[in-house]
């Protein structure tokens, strides 16, 4: 199912939760990037369509890399 | 069963919510100290529940409200995912692997939440709506279940 | 004010959930086309707000429901957070900056929460509740400004 699961879905979080901390680091740098492109901040939407998430995972990554006691710290020591 | 922790959603039925339904919940069971291939799995049942309440329960009407209620228990996960719409007249059927009513679409919804379960329940009333119930065994790890 | 879409978070009076509340929240604003640093606001704010129903409000009391309804207009986000504990006798003593009943704490809560929302307000009842209101106009902005 895993498998199946994986061709079916094009929303899937899944390679946003390899690795969430990675992923907050290039959420950051994205913002960096269009930051200086469009000369404002941009929104969280820009943000995702630029990294080809969905922007409550994006929501969730910068949450993840932000909690030190959540699961998601403990699993990528 | 131990009760530790409970929440309830209630959201419009719109499809911008699936995303917002599948990250709170991951975020409400993120604290049972699961894995990351098991919060992939809840995020995915949880996807799939609300999507068939908001496509067949309401068959797209915006207006509705989709309630989902998560349980932790000592010992496991509860989600369950309520809608009022249409109901199921037949639910062995719709549970059948590529079974669907719209021929767009490919049937697999409850081969995941299946997958995903240890229980998997499904209630419905035609005409009153369908609850969709499922139960997943996780254990306590690390710090919190030392704390145990 | 036009309400684009509308939920309500339910749960248990315990710490974990500031998390829970402060996550769901953001990803359902996040539907509003926010900046990075108008989320931290946002999650600054909930996280507040839900903190106060659960160290004051219900001073610590684990079986009590706080309850967090978000609403998004066209113009902007509301976010109100509800208990049924204390309530606050002097709420204008209340919001000062630097006012804590409890003198561990700093009392920087309601400033935190008055800087993020546009319009903040507090209604409550001595042992009845509290509730906080706070909204914030977020614009439209990009693909969805231009698609308006
Ligand atoms: N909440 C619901 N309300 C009404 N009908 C439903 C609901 N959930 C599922 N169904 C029915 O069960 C069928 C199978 O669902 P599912 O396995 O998710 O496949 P799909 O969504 O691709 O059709 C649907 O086509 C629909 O007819
Ligand atoms: N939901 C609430 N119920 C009862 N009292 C509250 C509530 N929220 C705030 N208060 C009161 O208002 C005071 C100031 O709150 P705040 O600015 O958040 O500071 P702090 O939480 O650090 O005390 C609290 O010390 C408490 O007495
Ligand atoms: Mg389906
Ligand atoms: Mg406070």
């Amino acid at each position: 199912v895993g498998e199946i699961r994986r061709f079916l879905r094009d929303d899937s979080p899944v390679k946003v939760s390899r690795s969430l901390k990675e992923t907050a680091y290039k959420i950051q740098q994205t913002r960096d990037r269009l930051t200086a492109r469009l000369g404002r901040d941009p929104s969280i939407n820009e943000i995702a369509e630029e990294l080809g998430f969905g922007r409550e995972e994006v929501v969730n990554a910068l949450e993840a890399a932000q909690t030190p006691t959540s699961i998601y710290e403990t699993l990528h020591q | 069963m131990v009760i530790l922790n409970k929440c309830v959603l209630e959201f419009t039925s719109v499809p911008e919510n699936v995303a917002f339904a599948r990250v709170s919940v991951a975020a409400f069971a993120s604290q049972l100290d699961c894995t990351l291939p098991e919060l992939e799995e809840i995020k995915v049942a949880v996807s799939e529940a609300v999507g068939n309440a908001i496509i067949h329960g309401y068959r797209n009407k915006a207006d509705k409200t989709v309630r989902v209620l998560a349980t932790i228990y000592k010992e496991g996960l509860e989600i369950r995912v309520e809608d009022s719409g249409i109901g199921i007249t037949n639910i062995e059927m719709a549970m059948q692997p590529a079974y669907s009513t719209d021929p767009e679409r490919m049937g697999l919804g409850f081969v995941f939440m299946q997958s995903f379960s240890d229980r998997l329940q499904v209630d419905s009333t035609p005409g009153k709506g369908t609850t969709v119930t499922m139960y997943k065994r996780i254990g306590l790890r690390g710090a919190k279940a030392r704390a145990n």
